[in-house]
């Protein structure tokens, strides 16, 4: 909407002035903890998404920080069903004032009530072994709104998943560059008919596309991509889906159905859907994803969230998030999990760098780790994210022209702030 | 009986505790929340009062899109759905003896869960192996694109929609059909009325109360569809948004843009259509309405 | 067409609602079914009219066995005992229901069932729906739209209980009139025997299932086949006392009544209707009781030695309680029942 | 012309199984595809074509499906919040169908026409301000809160007036002389006349407070309760999902409804009588 | 329990279905309403009962308004045209219905059932539903249902159309006994003129919607207030003759009727009921033109100059068709009316 555009500017300031004023709260609470380190035994509760193994390992995990923790903190894990379960619960509580002391969120959940969030500044300031040591990616999604609002969780990055077997057959190489890319598929499309490459999520597509040409998507202020690199990165997808070297995911619903059946040479999805890939009769094979100008790879996944008012839960939750972005949790996590460690340290260890040696998926993901982007998160950017993949698929079926999948997503684009 | 007069409002007692705390008392606030510019639901907070929303809606071409479906949506699955339905709790119940049977397996999918119907029916629409081409095919027609060709996907909507609201009228009409008393069949027999007017001139006319009433409770769900597309289409509105419905822009708005406001007008627009529509049902229906 | 009932039972659990039952009845007769509540008449109709499937027996209409026959294939009119009119059709569409059934016009339709309509009187309702009528306007209706159709044949469950007096009359000779003029082989369900007698080629009559006699009504009046039928027909009811024969003459508690009959000596059974006395002063002399006024005529109530019995005589007669008058019994009146309660003369 | 009849009977008696047999194939594929599903492997689920009927069962995806959560205890509580929940649904809606198809009182079609209204708003919007109706009431986290706004529903309100709005007004006007009074008179005629309609209501009742998922896991917090259907989210995630186990736990889920439902119809059908109504 | 009906009306549409009624009735009084079909009995019981608001007027149930009490506070049993069962109980469910309602222990509800299932024969169908039942075991349902609550006041609406004459017979007198003992205020509609006779204390007469005489039944027989009333009552109808008066003497057609009456000379409408005749070789000569058996009875049909009528004889009389009788009128049989159609004097 056109006319939406001029007043959220007021309202976000407002939330930041009252945001400023718990960050002092927080303030306190973080100096007295740094000072004296003394909680009283508390209850903590944490929201989250998580089911089955993950559930089990964070279980796990939380069970053994009940247990060894000095303080006599109890944190109780509550499954709220899917994310977007959690999402809907989060936003009613926020509502209801009866927000959770913690939480795993994305950032774009939290838009809403930025202002109830606990500023955690200070706590890493003070109380934090080596906030550097976490990746920096996740860093700067975790601070993204101007302090510190979270810390990185479970997270995971886009990679190239491929039929090994396919591209051994065909004499190729999992593709590095764009050039790779366009290659290979005419290979894979001249001898299978089959397209080369799919996106599970087309929005997220182009931003990494716009990336790796060294352009951005999208800020608070607008489409940033009007450039000639811009253009470029559009010429290429618009290659890529009218030579049907691309395809999109249509009635399969995920890519991992698609390549199962080997009906696809490879796609672009989550590292942390690799369990629902059925390799029977081929083999799997995990890359980074192929570059052009630089490399770059969607990152994604949550972190978590505080809330507690009372200082003393504040406390006791921080030392609870410590523990969970450890070094030995992350690790722990990662390797169990297939989620990615949040600490660089983690990549060190010996238990994952054994994990990585069987593990290819992991591997493709430590070696672009340190090309991760992530998406900005401002008021239109969910509306940005909703509107533009149903203009991809329109484009694609179309087979719009270079110049048209840029003049649509553009108007798209604008046509949300 | 001027002094019980009030009574009838005794027995109503308890539903309108629980409707006005649970439903009148947030649809109010909806309706409020319509007219309050950048609302925000968390702190209560806006920065106008007014028609904002209202034209933020309407200027959203996303919004048109989801209207005209949702009336084509409407117009096709409410009469057909009761026109199959009624024809099968017709022959159901006209079976002696396997009329249990049949009673139980046309009332399954109302049981079956949202996801295995959703799987189910995306396999039946599935381009190269779905049920649905390999019977097109046998009359020689080529497979259809239902659920990746954005111009199939509301037939594919309209379709699914059809079967799945078909269990709960056919429940519905059964009912009404055994409050039809035998000697309306027997009097019928004995003037020699053919099948089918027998169905048209007492069957249907005797259910009337229970058409009306699946009608308009079919409308009211026929206009607030979501589930269906959700299950259908994975999560999506189609491809492309080819099948987005008002309530599904509703829901998105909400949930995903926070934007209350818009979505809270949105959804008064839908409660004045539909408010519309239905009194126009009734009184078009009503006017016909014997007692007995 | 030709009617014919052979050994039909209808049995409810262990009731024999109807109970193998005989019966032919003529092209374009008019049969009276009489019999107590639930002797089985309206079951008895069903059957005929196929709604009830026969536990045993066959029907022929003609020489057509329709046993299986469905209704809607057998060309008959009922009018339900109950009605069952169509409460949301209006009258005209209640009537006309059974001709558009069979394809005819609209407008041919409506003329038709106005004509009947004027023939019951309820030519001026036709656009009222069943709920806003008189029971008895019902009723007509009910009976315009078996009419309408002109059927093969007609069967009618008491039509007429709910009409006055005088439209009664008038119903059932319109009744009579088209079944006559048409021919339709008809059975008529009354407890009214007075309307059974007057307008009925034959009768038949029931008890528990099982038919007692099949008789031309005047027959059966003056002569019954057994004493169910003798107490059955007739109001005020016949009276039935004991009595004794010896050497041909006929006494009842020791009173004479009738003299030089031939007939065993014995106790028997015998009826006599209150109309079959006449005052007569020769005759027995006997106290009145009690009088009633039903109309036209007076019932006395008196003593037959000590058996209670009822006389008719004209209104006119002066008669109060308390005074006595003397009546002898027409002859042939006097029935005679044997053991099993099977007339074996009349004297 | 009638043995033409016969025949046209005999066909249409045919194709009236012949099209109920078709439904019913059409109809209960969804169910069986539940069950076969919930008896294959991952690899058989995504096979092209795919087969109706799984190789080997895979019986072992139920005993996965109900490890995977502590789904005794979800069982007893979806039991009584549903059981509640019809109980008071059954009991709201017979007061106020009764209300509505036999009482006069002013401002009836009014109230009607709201009740109606509160159908045609998208529960999606009422969600949130109930759930902080909950918290306000400290009802968080209790049965409460999962039964009590569910009591009353419009829809079945509606479904009902109409039910009774056939039974004949005589019967009223009888009962009412036998010096019955309303309450007695819906309990007495209404309710037992309408058996069917009723039990209707009940199935579509429990079917709709069994499935609950959202609202339940709203206002609860606690594993304890929890309710079944809130246990079959543990098979899926952002990224993908485990559909064998989510069909088995869906058979977990429906087959108690289904046995409900097969026992009320048998009991309940039994009882209902046609009316041998004059006129 | 008396009941005073003021002014009573009941509008549908444009139609008075019940006209400023007035009407009295004695604590413990039967009243029998009788009527042509649809002229408002049912409606005028409906507004007794509170079933329906009047549209005007007032009705008192001793010195008590009771127009705008609701019906189960009126202390009424009523049997409805259409018995008004209720399908889904047992035939004993709906006779204790009313006793439980008032609070009857079930035990003894059940005994007071059973008695007065046995005065209406249905006691062996106890344990049925109404839908298998015969039409006039329902209907025996009904009176049962009504009776048994022994009200203050009792409303039947032709109880009795679907049973057999006996039973009839038998139940109105069962009715008439209870009601009798208990003293229950009863109206009584009914088609049937001679069970209204026999049994009612009064009969009231309506025509659409306009009550026309409230009379003791012999008074009313004899003594109609008007052409209607006469008409209507008695069965064979009366014959409507047209009569000229001249010096005292009454002629029709010519044919002299009967000499020195004290009437003003000129032309009138006259009844003279069938039954009125009397065989007399010295009255007037006719022919017999028809001749119909109705049990006991001969109707002769014939001709008064030119006018049709019909004689009604003892059946022993020997006549055929062609034959030729005297008759003459019995003495103040002659019931003259007025251009208004009222009752001028009887001669
Ligand atoms: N609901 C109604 N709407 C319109 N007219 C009605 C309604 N009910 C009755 N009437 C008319 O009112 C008149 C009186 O009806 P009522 O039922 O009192 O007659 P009745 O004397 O009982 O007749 P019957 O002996 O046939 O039962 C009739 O002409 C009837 O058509
Ligand atoms: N569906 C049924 N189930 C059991 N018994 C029944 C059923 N229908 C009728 N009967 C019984 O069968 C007998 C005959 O019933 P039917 O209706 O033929 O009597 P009827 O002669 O028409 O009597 P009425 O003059 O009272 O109408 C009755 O005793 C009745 O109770
Ligand atoms: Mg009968
Ligand atoms: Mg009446």
């Amino acid at each position: 909407g056109q006319s939406s555009t001029q007043t959220p500017e007021t309202t976000s300031d407002a939330q930041v002035t009252e945001a400023t004023e718990v960050a002092s709260d927080a303030a306190t609470a973080a100096d007295e903890a740094a000072a004296t380190k003394s909680i009283e035994p508390t209850e903590i509760t944490f929201w989250h998404y998580m089911t089955g193994n993950l559930e089990e390992t964070l279980t796990a995990l939380t069970d053994e920080f009940n247990s060894t923790n000095e303080y006599g903190i109890t944190v109780t894990l509550v499954n709220q069903g899917y994310a977007s379960d959690l999402q809907t619960k989060l936003q009613a509580s926020a509502a209801a004032d009866a927000l959770p002391d913690l939480t795993q969120a994305y950032n774009n959940w939290l838009t809403p009530y930025l202002d109830k969030i606990v500023h955690l500044d200070d706590f890493v300031a003070n109380d934090f072994d080596n906030w550097d040591d976490i990746v920096e990616a996740y860093r700067g999604e975790c601070s993204e709104f101007g302090f510190v609002h979270a810390v990185p969780f479970n997270k995971s990055t886009y990679v190239l998943f491929y039929n090994k077997t396919l591209f051994d057959e065909l004499g190729i190489e999992a593709p590095k560059t764009w050039a790779d890319v366009e290659a290979d598929a005419k290979i894979v499309k001249d001898a299978k008919g089959i397209a080369f490459i799919g996106y599970d999520d087309s929005t997220g597509a182009i931003e990494a596309t716009l990336k790796q040409n060294g352009e951005n998507f999208v800020d608070e202020t607008g489409a940033l991509f009007d450039t000639d690199g811009g253009r470029e990165a559009f010429e290429y997808l618009s290659n890529l889906y009218s030579n049907g070297y691309a395809r999109l995911v249509g009635e399969d619903g995920y890519f991992s159905n698609v390549i199962s059946n080997q009906n696809i040479a490879s796609y672009v999805g989550s590292s942390a859907g690799v369990s629902y890939i059925t390799a029977e009769g081929w083999e799997l094979g995990v890359a980074p994803l192929p570059g052009n100008k630089v490399n770059a790879a969607n990152m994604a996944g949550t972190n978590i969230v505080m809330f507690s008012q009372d200082t003393n839960k504040q406390l006791a939750a921080w030392e609870y998030l410590k523990f969970l972005t450890s070094t030995e949790s992350t690790s722990k996590w990662a390797v169990s999990t297939g989620y990615l460690p949040v600490r660089q340290s983690a990549y060190e260890t010996a238990e994952y760098k054994a994990y990585m040696e069987e593990n290819i998926c992991a591997a493709a993901c430590y070696e672009q780790s340190k090309d991760f982007f992530y998406s900005p998160t401002f008021d239109a950017s969910n509306d940005i994210r909703n509107s533009v993949s149903p203009a991809f698929e329109q484009l694609v079926l179309d087979k719009a022209d270079a110049q048209t999948w840029f003049d649509t997503i553009l108007s798209t684009i604008n046509a949300q702030y | 009986m001027d002094k019980k007069s009030f009574k009838g409002y005794l027995y109503l007692l308890p539903s309108i505790i629980i409707m006005i705390c649970f439903t009148l008392y947030p649809l109010v606030r909806a309706i409020i929340m319509s007219f309050l510019g950048n609302y925000s639901i968390i702190n209560d907070g806006y920065t106008s009062i007014g028609f904002e929303n209202y034209q933020a809606l309407f200027s959203d071409p996303d919004f048109g899109k989801s209207l005209l479906n949702t009336a084509i949506y409407v117009i096709c699955v409410v009469p057909a759905s009761i026109i199959l339905s009624l024809l099968f709790a017709v022959l159901i119940n006209s079976c002696k003896k396997l009329k249990a049977l049949f009673q139980t397996i046309y009332f399954l999918p109302y049981v079956t869960s949202v996801i295995a119907i959703g799987i189910v029916w995306r396999w039946m629409f599935n381009s190269n192996y779905g049920l649905i081409n390999y019977v097109l095919s046998i009359f020689g027609i080529e497979p259809i694109q239902w659920l990746n060709l954005p111009e199939y996907a509301m037939p594919a909507l309209i379709i699914f929609a059809i079967w799945k609201s078909m269990a709960f009228n056919i429940l519905i009409f059964l009912a009404g059909l055994q409050t039809i008393p035998e000697d309306l069949y027997r009097a019928a027999r004995i003037d020699s009325t053919p099948r089918f007017r027998v169905f048209t001139r007492i069957t249907v006319p005797s259910l009337a109360p229970m058409i009306v009433y699946s009608s308009v409770i079919g409308m009211i769900g026929a206009f607030k569809v979501y589930n269906e597309v959700f299950s259908l289409f994975q999560g999506k509105a189609g491809p492309a948004n080819s099948a987005m419905t008002i309530v599904y822009y509703i829901y998105d708005k909400f949930y995903n843009s926070y934007k209350y406001g818009v979505a809270a007008a949105g959804s008064v627009v839908l409660f004045l259509i539909i408010l519309a529509l239905t009194q126009i049902q009734l009184r078009v229906t009503g006017g016909r309405k014997g007692k007995n | 067409m030709d009617i014919r009932i052979e050994n039909l039972t209808k049995t409810y659990g262990n009731l024999n609602a109807v109970d193998h039952m005989n019966l032919c009845i003529k092209d374009g007769e008019l049969v009276g079914l009489l019999g107590p509540s639930g002797c089985g008449k309206s079951t008895t109709l069903f059957m005929l009219s196929g709604l009830t499937t026969p536990t045993e027996g066959k029907i022929y209409f003609g020489d057509k066995d329709v046993t299986s026959i469905p209704p809607e294939d057998r060309e008959i009119g009922l009018v339900f005992q109950n009605y069952a009119l169509y409460p949301h059709m209006t009258v005209e569409d209640n009537i006309t229901f059974p001709l558009i059934n069979r394809g005819m016009k609209k407008a041919q339709a409506r003329e038709e069932a106005f004509e009947i309509a004027k023939v019951v009187k309820i030519d001026e309702y036709m656009k009222r729906r069943p709920s806003e009528l008189s029971g008895g306007q019902q009723q007509r209706v009910a009976i315009a739209r078996a009419l309408v159709k002109k059927p093969q044949v007609l069967l009618l469950d008491e039509p007429l209980s709910n009409l006055d007096a005088k439209l009664r009359v008038a119903t059932r000779e319109e009744i009579r009139r088209i079944q006559q003029e048409v021919k339709i082989t008809t059975i008529f369900v009354t407890h009214d025997q007075e309307e059974a007698m007057s307008i009925s080629d034959r009768i038949a009559v029931m008890k528990t299932g099982v038919l007692q006699q099949y008789e031309v009504p005047q027959t059966m009046y003056l002569n019954p086949a057994n004493s169910f039928v003798a107490n059955f027909l007739g109001m005020p009811e016949i009276n039935n006392i004991e009595i004794d024969v010896k050497d041909g003459v006929i006494t009842a508690n020791g009173i004479v009544l009738r003299k030089g009959v031939s007939l065993a000596d014995g106790h028997y059974k015998a009826g006599i209707r209150p109309e079959s006395f006449f005052v007569d002063d020769n005759g027995a002399i006997l106290e009145v009781n009690n009088i009633r006024m039903t109309g036209r005529d007076l019932l006395i109530f008196t003593k037959l030695g000590n058996t209670n019995v009822r006389v008719l005589v004209h209104s006119y007669m002066q008669v109060a309680v308390g005074d006595k008058f003397g009546v002898s019994v027409r002859d042939g009146h006097i029935l005679v029942f044997d053991d099993n309660e099977m007339l074996i003369g009349r004297f | 012309m009638k043995n033409n009849r016969k025949v046209v009977n005999i066909i249409a008696e045919v194709l009236k199984y012949v099209i109920l047999v078709a439904g019913s194939v059409f109809t209960i594929l969804p169910f069986i595809w539940m069950i076969s599903s919930s008896l294959k492997t991952p690899a058989e689920l995504v096979q092209v074509p795919p087969a109706l009927f799984p190789e080997v069962p895979q019986w072992l995806n139920y005993k996965s499906a109900w490890e995977a959560a502590p789904f005794a205890r979800y069982l007893v509580n979806t039991i009584i919040v549903t059981i509640c929940t019809t109980a008071g649904v059954l009991v709201t809606t017979v007061l106020s169908a009764f209300a509505f198809s036999r009482l006069n009182f002013p401002g009836k079609k009014t109230v009607f026409s709201l009740f109606l209204a509160t159908l045609m708003i998208p529960g999606e919007m009422l969600i949130i301000t109930n759930y902080e109706t909950i918290i306000k009431l400290k009802w968080i986290d209790s049965y409460r809160a999962m039964i009590v706004p569910w009591i009353s529903s419009a829809f079945y309100i509606y479904l009902l007036t109409r039910f009774f709005m056939q039974v004949p007004e005589s019967l009223y006007l009888a009962a009412k002389v036998d010096k019955c009074s309303d309450f007695k008179y819906m309990i007495k005629i209404m309710v037992p006349m309408n058996k069917q309609a009723i039990f209707s209501i009940a199935i579509l009742n429990i079917i709709s407070s069994w499935n609950a998922f959202l609202w339940p896991l709203l206002v609860t917090n606690s594993q304890e309760m929890r309710v079944l259907s809130n246990g079959l989210v543990r098979f899926q995630t952002e990224a993908g999902s485990s559909t064998e186990l989510i069909m088995a736990a869906s058979c977990i889920l429906v087959m108690p409804i289904i046995i409900i439902y097969l026992f009320l119809r048998k009991y309940i059908i039994e009882g209902v009588t046609r009316s041998g109504l004059k006129g």
